[in-house]
Parts: C-alpha cells; sequence; structure tokens
C-alpha cells in the first residue's frame, strides 16, 4: 500500500513540525512565486553586498578631493569619464563610491537603529503584554504619550544635546522608534496569552525559557521581522531627512542623507550630486518594502491565504 | 507583477538619468563685463561687480514717479521691524527701510547728514549738538521734531530692546529746542556716529506713547522712503513707497515685498521662475548657475566678518603648546587658506590678514601669513615640539557654509605638520552654547561679522578674556591697546592704534587667521541702482526697476 | 458611550501633562538658553541679568509649576526672537499649516482609498498594480528630494505652479502632493490589505448570499468595517502632517508651523519651540480622542463597551 | 415528485500559490421539491464547495468552476445556474435559494443592526418599502422564534447569543420564501442543546413554508430524524447516495460503513461503536486517477488503484461509487 501520510499543504513555516531545511526550501518556493518579493530580495542583497564589500567596489577613496575633476558629469553624458560612472561632486569626490559607502552607513542606522528599538521594544511590550493590569496600562499610556510627540522634535534636541555622530543617530532612532516595537510586542503577546495555549504549555509543565522561545518566539517573530524591515527601510529615510536638515552623522561621513542635502545647492546646474543619491535612498527602500510586503505575506499564514 | 515592478524600475531610473542626462553640461562660465570699482576714500572698499550680461537700461525717467514693484527674498522672517529688537541682517534690512537716522553713512562710508542738517563736536569729544531737518513729517502725518529723538534714544534703552548699549552709549540727549538736541557721552565715543547710523532709527514719540511698543511692532511708523503696509506672517511683508519722502526723487519703486525663503535652492529656483527680483546670500555655486539664467545678473563681494580658528588661554588650552606664541605661528603658516578657498568657495574669499576685514579702519598694516610648512616645522622644532602634538578641535555645523570642509581642510593640513588634531563636530546652537560657557575645546572654528566699519567690536568681543561671553583668550597688551581705542576720538590715531594691534596679533596670534568670505547676491536684471554694504546691508531708496511692470 | 468618552478625555488629559513634563524636561536640559539668547557682545552681568528676568536660575520644580500654571491658560510666554507671545505666533501659523494639511490629506485620502479598495477587491489586477506600485512610490521615495525635483519641473521648468510660498490657489497645491504622496502610499497599502482580509470575512459571503448588488456589499459591508483602521491611520497621519511638515514648508517657504518651528530651533527660542511642541502634540492628542470617537460611531462594539 | 434543482457533473477547483487544489471532482444529485437533502462527509471531502459553487460564493478567483451544469427549476421554467449572468445570479441569492453558514458570530455583519441585515435582503428581493420590511422583518423574527423582536431588531449581532444569532441567520434566510434552503453546518457551532432547538427550528420551517433544504454535515447523527435523502462525499466525489432509512440499514461504501461506525448507536451492540477510520483524507492537490478512499480502505484490491469508481444504483434508488461488494464480501464482476 502506497504511504499513509500524504504530503499537505503547509499551513504555516513556523509549523513547529517542519525542520529548517523545508523552511527554507519552502521559503524558496514562496519567493519563487512572488517576483515583487525576490526583486526586494535581490534589491535588499545588492545594497548589504556593497556595504560590506565597499572597499573592494568602489573605485575611487571616497573621500579623496581631486578639484581638478570636480563637478564632472556622468559618464554617458558630455564631458564624463568611466573613471567615475556616476560623475564627482563640487569637490571632486566620486560620487558611486560615495554611494556605496554610503550604504555602510544607511545600513548601518538602519541595522542597529531596529536593532536597538526592536530589543527595546520588545523587552517593554512583552512586559506590559504578559504581566497586564497596571504595569500594562503605565507602559501603554507612555508608549502613546512618546508617539503623540511631535518626532522631529526628539531628535533636534538629542541632536543639539550630544552632536552630530552615527551613535547619536542610530541611539536617536532606536529610542524614538521602540514604541512602535512595543506596541506590536504587546499586541501579540496579548494574542498569544489569549488564546490559552501558552496556559495549557504551563500546565504540561514547560519551563518559563521554554514557553518563551518555543510558544511565544515563533509567534512574535513573524509581525517583528515585518515591522523591522519597514521600520530599517523609514529609518534611512529619517537619517536623509536628517542630513538634509544638517542633524544627521558628521558631515564628513559620506552617507546618502549627507550627499542629498550637500547636491540640493546644485540641483540645477549639476543635477547628479543630489540625483544618485536619492535614487540610491528610492531604490533601498523600494527593495526594502517589497521584501517587508513579501515577509508579511509569508509570515502571516492568514495573509497568505487571502492573497491566492 | 515582475514584470510591472520592474517596469517601474526602470522607468524610474530612465527619468533619472534623463533629468541628469539632459541637464546643460557645466559650460565655462563667460564673464562678459567686469567692472571693477574701487573706490579710495578714507576706507578703501573694494567691490568687484560681475555682470553676465550687458543691461539695456532705459533712461531715467524725467519726472521721478515711484513705479514698479521690487520683489525681495529674505533667507529668513525678520524677528521684528522695531529697529531695537531687530535680531539678525533679515530683520535688520526690513526695518531700516521704514526710518531715518540722524546722520547717514553712505556707500563709501562717510557719515553725511540725514534727519540732522548738520552738528557740531565739541572740543573734548563729549558733546555733540545736531539741527534736525524741517518739515519732515512721519508716515502717520505726524512732525519730526527733538522729542522724537529723546524718545528713540530713550526706548532704545528700554524694555524690548536687544540693543541697550547701542543707545546708552550717549550719556544724555537733552532738547534746546524743537529742532535742536544735545547729545553728551561719557568720555569720548569715536563710534558714536557709526551707532547712530546703524541704530538710532527715529521713531514717532507721540505715535509710541499713545499704541505702546506692542502696538507700534504691528505697525511700525517712521520717516523713511517707505511705508509699512502689512505683514503677513511667515509670508510677507509688504511697504509701499512714502510719497513725502524729504529727498528728492526717491523713493523710485512704488511697492517693496519682502518674502522670506529659508532655502537657498528655493529662493534660486523663484529667481529663475521670475517670482522675486532679488535674493541675497547665495552660496558661489548658486551664483554660478544663476549665470546662465537668462535675465539675471549676479553681483558678489568680499562682507566685514572673518572666519578663524580660535585659539585658548582661559580654560581648555591652559598649559598646552599653544601658549607658545612660535607654535601659534606655525600653524598660521601650516594652513594653506588660498587653496582651501579655491577648492571649496571657487575663489571666493579672500586671506585674512588678521583680525581687522579689508574694508575696516586700519586694514593693510600687515600681510596675511603665507602658507609655508618648512617654517611651520621649524618654528615648532624651536618651541620644542619637532614632532608636533596632539591637540582636541571643534567646529560648528549647520552655521556657515562650507565651514565643516574648512574645518577638515584646516585639520589635515595641520596634521601634515605633524599636529594631530581630533575634530568633532557640534550643532551649532550647542556650540555657541559652549563657547559662551567657554567649555569648547582647546583650538575652535567660528566666524565674526562687524558693520561699523571697524574691527573694535569684533576685537573685543573675541579678545576681551572673561569678560567676553565668546572669547577664550587674554592677553593684557591687547586689553590695553583695545582701551587705547575705546577712547581715541581721531581718526588717524584710531588708524595708528589699530595698526599696532595687529603687528602685534600678527607675532602674537590669537587665532589661525582663515579668510574673509565673499558673499553673492542675485537680481533680475530689471534691479538698477542697488549697492549693498560689506555688512550686507543694503538702502531700497535708489533703486528702480528698468521694466517696471 | 459618554463612559466611553470619558475615560478617553481623562487619558488624552494625563497624556498632556506627561507632554507638558516630557517637554519641560527635554528643553531645560539642552542647555543654558541665557547666553545664547542675547548678543554676542554682552557680559556676563548682562547674561546674568536676563536668567533672571526670564526665570532660568530658579529651582527646577518652581520653573515647572510655573510653567504648568501658565500652559493652563495657553500662555507660553514671548518668544524670545520675534517678542510677540509664543502661543499667537503659533496660531497665525495654523491656518496654513492646516490648509497644507487638510489638502495633502485630501488628496492622499479621495485617491488611495479607492485605489486600495480596487487593489483589494481584485488581488492580482490591473487595478491592483496601480495600488502596489503607487503605495511602493509613496513609500520610496524621499519626498524633500521630490520637492526640489519638483519645483525645478513644474515651478521653473513648466511654471505650473509657483515655485514656493502661499498666495494664489495653485500654490498648495505642489506642497501638498509631495506631503500627501506617502500617506497615500500607506493608505493605499492599508486599505488594500484591509480590504482583502475583510473581503475573505464570512459576513461578506453572507452579504453576497443575499443576492445584493456589488456596490452596496463594497461599501456598506466592507469599506465601512474596512474604515476603522483607516480612519485610525488618517488621525495618526493628520497629526503628523500637522507636525511634520517641517522639510516641505521649508523648501516650499510655507508660512506654517513647520517653518516656524524650524525657525526657533535655529533661533533656540526656548518659549517658542515649547508652545509649537506643545500646541502639535495637543492637536495630535485632540486628534486621536476625535478618532476614537468616530470608531466609536462607526463600531458599535467601541460604543457599547465590547 | 417534481425536481427542483439538478445537478450534473460539477467540478471546481483552487488555484493557488501552493499548487491545484481538485476540491469538487463530478457531483451530480437530484433534489426534489420540499424534500430534505444532507450532505455528508469530513471536512475537505468538497461538501461545502460543491454547494457554494451552485451560486458561485467560492472566492472566485483562485475558485474556478472547471464544468457542471446546475439546472435550477424555479417559478419562470428551468435554468443553468452555472450559465447565469451575474445579474439574474444575484435575483437567485437570497430569493428563491436562502443560505445559513455555520459560525453565526462570523457570519453576521458587526457593525450593523439585526434589523438592517433582515431589511436590506427583504427590500432587495421584494421590493417592499422600508417600512412594510421593517414589519416583515419583526414577523421573521418572531418565526423563528425570537422573543421581543421590536428589541432585537436594534440589536447589534454581539449583543446576542449564538442561538439567537443563527436564529437571524435563518430569518435571513427565509425572509424572500425561498424555495430552496442551504444550511451549511448550521449547528456545528452551537451547544448541544441550542443544536437541538435549530434542527427542531428547520424541520418546523421546512413544513409551514415547504422549501427544500440542503443540510450539509460532518454528523451522521443529525441527519437520521431530519433528511430524506443523504449523499455522503469523500474526496470531492459522492461516495454514496441513498434514502435516509435505506443508508442506515444498507450502507454499501466502505466509508459510510467506517462514517456509521464512527457513530455512536444505540441500537447496535458495544462491538461496533466507536470504530474510527485510520489514515487522514486525501491530498486533493494532487489529481489522482484511482479510488480516493483507496489509502484508507480494508477492502481495496488492485482495480482500486487502478479506476475511478463510478456511482452506479447498486439498489433501488440506493447509488455507490465502489467496486467491492459489501453484501458479497467480493469485487464486483458487472464491468462497472
Amino acid at each position: 500500500m502506497a504511504s499513509e501520510t500524504s504530503p499537505r499543504p503547509a499551513d504555516s513555516l513556523l509549523d513547529i513540525q517542519r525542520t529548517w531545511w523545508d523552511r527554507l526550501a519552502f521559503i524558496g518556493r514562496l519567493l519563487w512565486r512572488d517576483k515583487g518579493g525576490m526583486l526586494g530580495l535581490f534589491l535588499f542583497l545588492l545594497v548589504v553586498f556593497s556595504a560590506v564589500f565597499a572597499p573592494w567596489i568602489a573605485p575611487h577613496d571616497p573621500l579623496e578631493q581631486v578639484m581638478e575633476d570636480s563637478k564632472m558629469p556622468p559618464a554617458w553624458s558630455v564631458g564624463g569619464s568611466w573613471e567615475h560612472p556616476l560623475g564627482t561632486d563640487t569637490l571632486g569626490r566620486d560620487i558611486f563610491s560615495r554611494i556605496i559607502y554610503g550604504s555602510r552607513v544607511s545600513l548601518t542606522v538602519g541595522f542597529f537603529g531596529v536593532l536597538i528599538a526592536g530589543t527595546l521594544g520588545m523587552i517593554i511590550g512583552a512586559i506590559a503584554g504578559y504581566l497586564g493590569g497596571r504595569v500594562d496600562s503605565v507602559i501603554t499610556n507612555t508608549v502613546n504619550l512618546v508617539l503623540s510627540l511631535p518626532y522631529l522634535l526628539f531628535v533636534v534636541f538629542i541632536a543639539a544635546i550630544f552632536g552630530r555622530s552615527l551613535l547619536n543617530v542610530i541611539l536617536i532612532f532606536g529610542i524614538t522608534d521602540a514604541p512602535i516595537f512595543a506596541r506590536v510586542t504587546r499586541g501579540e503577546v496579548l494574542k498569544i496569552r489569549e488564546s490559552g495555549y501558552v496556559e495549557s504549555a504551563r500546565c504540561a509543565g514547560a519551563s518559563w525559557a521554554r514557553i518563551v522561545f518555543d510558544h511565544i518566539m515563533p509567534n512574535l517573530i513573524g509581525p517583528l521581522i515585518t515591522l523591522a524591515t519597514f521600520e530599517m527601510s523609514a529609518m534611512i529615510f529619517y537619517e536623509a531627512g536628517l542630513g538634509f536638515l544638517g542633524l544627521s552623522v558628521p558631515p564628513s561621513v559620506p552617507s546618502w542623507g549627507n550627499m542629498l542635502a550637500a547636491g540640493r545647492q546644485y540641483l540645477t546646474s549639476y543635477p547628479w550630486i543630489a540625483t544618485f543619491p536619492g535614487v540610491a535612498i528610492m531604490i533601498t527602500s523600494l527593495g526594502m518594502n517589497l521584501l517587508g510586503d513579501w515577509l508579511r505575506d509569508v509570515l502571516d499564514p492568514r495573509l497568505r491565504r487571502a492573497r491566492k | 507583477m515582475k514584470a510591472k515592478l520592474l517596469g517601474l524600475l526602470a522607468v524610474i531610473l530612465a527619468v533619472s538619468m534623463i533629468v541628469v542626462g539632459c541637464a546643460p553640461a557645466p559650460t565655462p562660465q563667460v564673464v562678459e563685463k567686469v567692472v571693477k570699482e574701487t573706490v579710495v576714500v578714507e576706507k578703501p572698499v573694494e567691490k568687484t561687480v560681475v555682470v553676465e550680461k550687458q543691461v539695456v537700461v532705459t533712461p531715467t525717467p524725467g519726472k521721478p514717479q515711484p513705479k514698479g514693484t521690487l520683489r525681495f527674498a529674505l533667507s529668513g522672517e525678520p524677528n521684528s521691524l522695531y529697529i531695537p529688537a531687530t535680531a539678525d541682517k533679515n530683520a535688520d534690512i526690513a526695518a531700516s527701510q521704514l526710518y531715518d537716522p540722524l546722520v547717514f553713512q553712505d556707500d563709501d562710508g562717510t557719515i553725511v547728514p540725514a534727519l540732522a542738517e548738520s552738528w557740531e563736536v565739541s572740543k573734548d569729544g563729549t558733546e555733540y549738538i545736531f539741527h534736525l531737518r524741517k518739515g519732515v513729517t512721519f508716515h502717520n502725518g505726524e512732525p519730526f521734531t527733538a522729542d522724537d529723538v529723546i524718545a528713540t534714544w530713550k526706548y532704545g534703552m528700554g524694555e524690548g530692546s536687544s540693543w541697550p548699549d547701542r543707545y546708552s552709549i550717549a550719556k544724555s540727549v537733552e532738547k534746546i529746542d524743537d529742532y535742536t538736541v544735545r547729545v553728551t557721552t561719557d568720555g569720548p565715543k569715536p563710534l558714536l556716529l557709526v551707532t547712530m547710523h546703524d541704530f538710532w532709527s527715529i521713531i514717532p514719540n507721540e505715535y509710541m506713547e499713545k499704541v505702546g511698543l506692542d502696538g507700534f511692532q504691528q505697525h511700525p511708523i517712521g520717516t523713511g522712503p517707505f511705508m509699512f503696509v502689512e505683514w503677513v506672517k511667515g509670508d510677507h511683508i509688504t511697504y509701499q513707497a512714502n510719497p513725502n519722502y524729504w529727498r528728492e526723487g526717491q523713493p523710485r519703486v512704488e511697492k517693496v515685498i519682502f518674502r522670506f525663503i529659508t532655502e537657498s535652492s528655493t529662493r534660486v529656483a523663484a529667481l529663475t521662475a521670475d517670482e522675486i527680483d532679488l535674493t541675497k546670500r547665495l552660496t558661489a555655486e548658486e551664483a554660478n548657475q544663476l549665470l546662465s539664467v537668462p535675465g539675471v545678473k549676479v553681483i558678489q563681494y568680499p562682507v566685514a566678518r572673518i572666519f578663524y580658528i580660535a585659539f585658548n588661554n582661559l580654560t581648555t588650552g591652559k598649559g598646552l603648546p599653544t601658549e607658545d606664541a612660535k607654535v601659534r605661528q606655525a600653524m598660521n603658516y601650516a594652513v594653506d587658506v588660498d587653496a582651501i578657498l579655491k577648492s571649496l568657495f571657487g575663489g571666493a574669499g579672500k586671506r585674512a590678514a588678521g583680525f581687522v576685514a579689508s574694508s575696516e579702519l586700519g586694514y593693510g598694516v600687515v600681510k596675511p601669513f603665507p602658507y609655508d610648512p618648512e617654517k611651520a616645522k621649524q618654528l615648532l622644532a624651536e618651541a620644542g615640539y619637532p614632532n608636533g602634538f596632539k591637540i582636541d578641535m571643534a567646529c560648528p555645523t549647520g552655521a556657515y557654509s562650507h565651514f565643516e570642509e574648512v574645518c577638515q581642510a584646516v585639520a589635515g593640513y595641520l596634521e601634515k605638520v605633524g599636529i594631530k588634531v581630533n575634530l568633532e563636530f557640534m550643532e551649532s546652537a550647542h556650540y555657541w552654547d559652549l563657547e559662551a560657557k567657554k567649555e569648547l575645546p582647546p583650538l575652535f572654528g567660528d566666524s565674526w561679522a562687524d558693520e561699523s566699519g571697524e574691527a573694535y567690536n569684533r576685537l573685543k568681543g573675541a579678545l576681551g578674556g572673561w569678560d567676553a561671553p565668546y572669547s577664550s583668550w587674554s592677553d593684557p597688551k591687547i586689553d590695553e591697546l583695545l582701551d587705547a581705542i575705546s577712547k581715541e576720538v581721531d581718526q588717524a590715531k584710531r588708524k595708528a592704534l589699530y595698526e599696532e594691534l595687529q603687528v602685534y596679533m600678527q607675532e602674537n596670534p590669537p587665532f589661525i587667521y582663515l579668510y574673509e568670505p565673499y558673499t553673492f547676491e542675485a537680481m533680475r536684471d530689471r534691479v538698477m541702482d542697488y549697492y549693498p554694504r560689506a555688512s550686507e546691508m543694503c538702502y531700497l531708496n535708489k533703486v528702480w526697476l528698468a521694466t517696471p511692470e | 458611550m459618554l463612559r466611553y468618552f470619558l475615560i478617553r478625555l481623562g487619558q488624552s488629559l494625563a497624556l498632556m501633562f506627561g507632554v507638558l513634563l516630557l517637554v519641560f524636561m527635554m528643553l531645560r536640559v539642552t542647555g543654558d538658553p541665557a547666553a545664547l539668547m542675547l548678543p554676542r557682545e554682552a557680559s556676563a552681568a548682562e547674561i546674568e541679568a536676563f536668567r533672571e528676568r526670564m526665570g532660568f536660575n530658579r529651582p527646577i520644580i518652581v520653573q515647572f509649576v510655573d510653567f504648568l500654571s501658565k500652559a493652563v491658560v495657553g500662555d507660553f510666554g514671548e518668544s524670545l526672537h520675534f517678542r510677540t507671545p509664543a502661543m499667537t505666533l503659533v496660531t497665525q501659523r495654523l491656518p496654513a499649516t492646516v490648509e497644507l494639511a487638510a489638502t495633502g490629506l485630501l488628496f492622499a485620502v479621495l485617491i488611495g482609498v479607492p485605489i486600495g479598495m480596487m487593489g483589494g477587491l481584485k488581488p492580482g489586477s490591473a487595478a491592483d498594480s496601480l495600488a502596489r506600485l503607487l503605495a511602493l512610490m509613496g513609500q520610496s521615495i524621499p519626498n524633500f528630494w521630490l520637492a526640489m525635483l519638483m519645483i525645478l519641473f513644474f515651478g521653473v521648468q513648466l511654471r505650473w505652479f509657483p515655485t514656493f510660498g502661499r498666495g494664489a490657489w495653485n500654490s498648495v497645491v505642489m506642497p501638498a502632493f509631495v506631503l500627501g504622496l506617502p500617506v497615500m502610499g500607506q493608505i493605499v497599502r492599508l486599505t488594500r490589505s484591509t480590504v482583502l482580509e475583510i473581503r475573505s470575512e464570512d459576513f461578506v459571503r453572507t452579504a453576497y448570499s443575499k443576492g445584493l448588488e456589488p456596490p452596496v456589499i463594497y461599501l456598506k459591508h466592507i469599506l465601512r468595517n474596512a474604515s476603522i483602521p483607516i480612519i485610525s491611520v488618517i488621525g495618526v497621519q493628520f497629526g503628523y502632517m500637522l507636525g511634520g511638515s517641517i522639510y516641505i514648508e521649508t523648501i516650499f517657504a510655507w508660512p506654517g508651523m513647520g517653518q516656524l518651528l524650524q525657525l526657533a530651533i535655529g533661533w533656540r527660542d526656548f518659549p517658542l519651540v515649547q508652545a509649537i511642541a506643545i500646541f502639535t502634540s495637543t492637536v495630535v492628542i485632540a486628534l486621536n480622542l476625535l478618532t476614537d470617537l468616530v470608531y466609536a460611531i462607526i463600531d458599535p462594539r467601541i460604543r457599547y463597551g465590547f | 415528485m417534481a425536481i427542483i434543482l439538478e445537478v450534473r457533473d460539477l467540478k471546481t477547483r483552487f488555484y493557488t500559490v501552493d499548487g491545484v487544489v481538485h476540491a469538487v471532482n463530478g457531483v451530480s444529485f437530484d433534489l426534489a421539491k420540499g424534500e430534505t437533502l444532507a450532505i455528508v462527509g469530513e471536512s475537505g471531502s468538497g461538501k461545502s464547495v460543491s454547494v457554494m459553487s451552485l451560486l458561485r460564493l467560492i472566492p472566485m478567483p483562485p475558485g474556478r468552476i472547471e464544468s457542471g451544469q446546475a439546472l435550477f427549476y424555479g417559478s419562470d421554467g428551468p435554468k443553468d445556474l452555472l450559465r447565469l449572468s451575474q445579474k439574474e445570479l444575484r435575483d437567485i441569492r437570497g430569493g428563491a435559494i436562502g443560505f445559513v453558514f455555520q459560525d453565526p458570530a462570523t457570519s453576521l455583519n458587526p457593525i450593523l443592526t439585526v434589523g438592517e441585515q433582515i431589511i436590506e435582503i427583504i427590500t432587495r428581493h421584494l421590493h417592499l418599502s422600508r417600512h412594510e420590511a421593517r414589519e416583515r422583518a419583526l414577523q421573521l423574527l418572531a418565526s423563528v422564534g425570537i422573543p421581543d423582536p421590536e428589541v432585537r431588531l436594534g440589536c447589534y449581532p454581539f449583543q446576542l447569543s449564538g442561538g439567537m444569532r443563527q436564529r437571524v441567520m435563518i430569518a435571513i434566510a427565509i425572509a424572500c420564501n425561498p424555495q430552496i434552503v442551504i444550511a451549511d453546518e448550521p449547528t456545528t457551532a452551537l451547544d448541544v442543546t441550542v443544536q437541538a432547538q435549530i434542527v427542531e427550528l428547520f424541520k418546523r420551517l421546512r413544513q409551514e413554508l415547504g422549501m427544500a433544504l440542503i443540510w450539509i454535515t460532518h454528523d451522521l447523527g443529525i441527519v437520521a430524524g431530519l433528511a430524506d435523502r443523504v449523499m455522503v462525499m469523500y474526496g470531492g466525489r459522492p461516495a454514496e447516495v441513498a434514502l435516509v432509512d435505506e443508508l442506515y440499514d444498507h450502507p454499501l461504501h466502505p466509508y459510510t460503513i467506517g462514517l456509521l461506525g464512527a457513530l455512536p448507536r444505540l441500537d447496535v451492540d458495544e462491538s461496533r461503536r466507536l470504530v474510527s477510520i485510520r489514515g487522514t483524507p486525501p491530498d486533493l492537490m494532487i489529481p489522482i486517477q484511482h479510488c480516493p478512499f483507496a489509502w484508507r480502505c480494508d477492502y481495496a484490491f488492485p482495480r482500486c488503484w487502478e479506476e475511478i469508481p463510478p456511482l452506479v444504483e447498486v439498489r433501488p434508488k440506493h447509488m455507490a461509487a465502489c467496486f467491492f461488494d459489501i453484501e458479497r464480501g467480493e469485487p464486483r464482476h458487472d464491468g462497472n
């Protein structure tokens, strides 16, 4: 007789009975089907790749100033040269190299900003959701309070107090963004708590750590990874905004925001100086949004089904 | 989905490429006409005017009748149109058009009569008698008399004034008769007349009494060439020509509208789109762009501002190598300011020869430090630091155009002679906070402007030791010379004192002297007879429009 | 309903107190304002006198109580830079900001909701691709960058719209578009996903099984249910647009609160920054309250306290 | 008896991201006027999908009706439901054919009042004024046994109990005097005591209104006192169709036997109680060319793995799709 257990459609990636290999293959299959997600992943990996291998990809030192070559247009324009594929800025620095190195700043800000915000938010949100009661209401109200403040004010204050540095920008984003993570975590934890299976696991004698890692974490990880993707993209965006206001990383650091801010004065006569950092931000953001959309669909089986 | 998304991406990229590719390749700028007028009077003012195109000038109207609207873009909203409350150049420019002072400082720096027809100074220089112009009325019809001068002085020292010391420079202002006032000072005050020009803008006594300070701020009134019409907060201020202005044939435009545009690229766009006629404070690059725009002319001139890297011998710099004058000299030799100016400002700046700007009294006695790294190394070795040393330095961000890059460059040059600089950037407001508390590192960059035509205020402010909030340097010899200047009325002797001070400050430099910047302004080519001052001030009473709309 | 309203009102007031405390604390730790507000030539004595006058040298708790009692009546002191009551300055700027934000929001909602809805109802269709595309564009294009490109193209090249300022009717078009674009993206995304979710709810199938006409199903059954999260986002976004239009207002020289905030921060005008921060937060909190009330009107479960 | 619905060879598939689900693979049945047909099967047997397909109430896409015919003999002659225009279809939905769904908690719109949800169907099909519709709604609520209809009309679903909600659903289903009511597991989500009440209500309404009823369930037990005929479904195909007593007395398909075995019965001795069917339902993603029950069948022989057994009349008015003759205990030899 043929096999008794015929293969069944997968309900969720996080189905505990699946092996990691299964899950990976499954992700691959899903990715292949969703071309938007694939493009997103590709763009994201492209940015990560350029950040990691910046010294090998970038044709020039991003800080090297060659005044004789300043304001050179991109290679395909009249007067351009493949020596500087995207042209040079007012100080004769290679824009392509600066964009490559700029991805380091953007990703660092995005990654560590989300890491801090996510960690802080998860702890706070989990405490609120798990303990409930008065602790919950205090935390929820504080979170609402922070979220109801004009965001920019925060940022300007902190920048004013501590000055411009990469660490400060990361800290600012990490702190101001934590409430969002806290809110989502709390919601999910509440949902899980209400579903009752944590209770049953506890009755079954599962340890505290086991409950957290086997039951709460897998359910949290989906929404949080999705949120993290979107927030990371938002932070890359905000970094550019801060750069625009002259509040981002120090001016000597080649960040996309700084490049955009510096280039905006030359938009009419030397448009490439501001255009390419803008395009870089757009592509990264596009990639991460696509990736986030896809992750949300994949990690939330409810929505995945709806998309069929 | 894939095809569509890829399509989107392709479109975006293509559009960007087109935007980039279609842009005019930077054409070498053609300067058709360079007018270089060097007016040598008491103080040499160098003004270079670069005009892109020969302007077709319609003949000055025979019978002067104010015509047209001048749309003037300011880089920020004035905080007030009441002169004693003005906080910055934007407010100063907008406000000044409403009033007249007793004496006026001409474009070439001479003090000429304005609301005072003439004046006499006592022998000891402490008493001035002003004979006031008769038949002048304020915009509300109130006649101008001696009482108004007294009121201006009193209000200037009172509540709501940011500059009380500019009025208290006079010990008393007394009425002799309706058209004669006596101004007495505590000892000779050489800067009295210039200060009166800058600050003593006469306000109507009765009106002020009636409406109070708040009322006055809402609807300011003076005797000036333009009358206040409205101030739409955040958006614009409108003035109308004063038909009864005491200067014959002025003003020559009928209306002035000040628009507030913080973003300089937007000012450039607005000027290009002919939505404004005139804008100040552009960067060299923006000015460059505008050169190729038809119908726009660009001017540049040096402003009375000096950029510097300050040393500290009061707090954080105590006990450091920089207390040795040789080290400070060496650091001046080590920096190639001209190269910095060339690469960052396209040469639009002038190497500072000290702490006196080129438009100011006593300038020219010393030459700027030449770029000589060998000499710098030698001096360092003589001072006992053949291998250099380490030092902290700070610079403000968001304060001045390209100053962040300037500081990076300075640090780079210092490192070339062996001085390891640890450069830190701070947001400007926070920076100035620390500067006032004297908590900045032993090297810090900043700049200082002055409008009086002399360097005294700048010198006193930056070198006044513990008494001056933004000073981190104290030197008894400098104190002594500054004290002498503050008391000397005779112009020639003042000049000599300034010269002595500059020579001393060349040997004992309290700063790394950097540069005097040029400023760029642009206007539609119909704007005529617009002459900004080195202080970036301008008076619009003579301006006219060649083809009024 | 009344009880619900009172509870929410109480929470809002508590939140307001928190905001006041937070703003006060943040502003006082940034440094001594006295040194900065005075001209650079001011002597130490003058700075001290100023500090005395502004009350910066009193114990912090006294300053806070004083601040609080005045804040209640809307008195945030005089702007140090403009020398007029700070609150007056803010309220003068309010109409411009509200005009900009409301136009931007209107644009975002009028375009975003129908497109998002079409996308959600017919996933995979051309309308859906358009919806996803718009959502992505709205969230991927740095809006201050777009603002500059638009000024150059529509203002300088084509001369369709004024490059800056608030004047003729068409001056609001560009800034409102740029301000509304990311919000539109978000609304499209949210509407799409919500409609997608609600579309497969059982009660929608019930509605179909009743033989109702599609427009009735879409509007009465789907959109009305979907409007709950959409309204919440609109509320939040409107608050953000009121307080966060700083880039757009600065670039377009739009005489609103964002521009004022930028100025106030630049001048370190404490009373003014305070007034803007608190005013904006109040508006945001009030909007949240309003949003909750609209919820209650739409969703009976909230109205009856479930 | 006059036939009111005649379904032939209905096939429905779902084209999903994970693959094609072959949900319904050729279902045929008849329904007579006033008759009650129970469709029984495990979840995934295609029982709901096949009925919902008739009125295109499955999500489309991904769902697609591949083939088939569903003749509805309404007041104005026979119509093929599967080929009606959307507009004609909407006139039948809620009009001639009413629906009751499984979970009344989610099947009612949470933010509309009960009254609104009844009134909207009445005004849609009966073309009454709002006032008249309201009157009718009150009558309907009374007739489905809801006390205090005036008050309930203004209530929201969340303010009612589960049983009450299901009564509201039933009121909606019968609002426009339907000729057929399709009830999709209407008692599954309810308490046991309430279940019996609802079944009783259906019996009464059927009598009063003379409507035909299609009752979808996984519970053979409930069928006994309610249905006239039973269709057992497995793997998206009918396994056995018979009158209810005939089915109980002479189950012909091993699956039906399994189901009956799994049913607690009082009239059979202990040893036959609670025999569960081993294995799991088939994966509908994989198209199969043999008996779908073969994996789990104790009687499967090679032919079962080679062909799909057709539905044939084995006893009078009793059809089954099986190659094995249970009564004789050997494979059938009649060429079928």
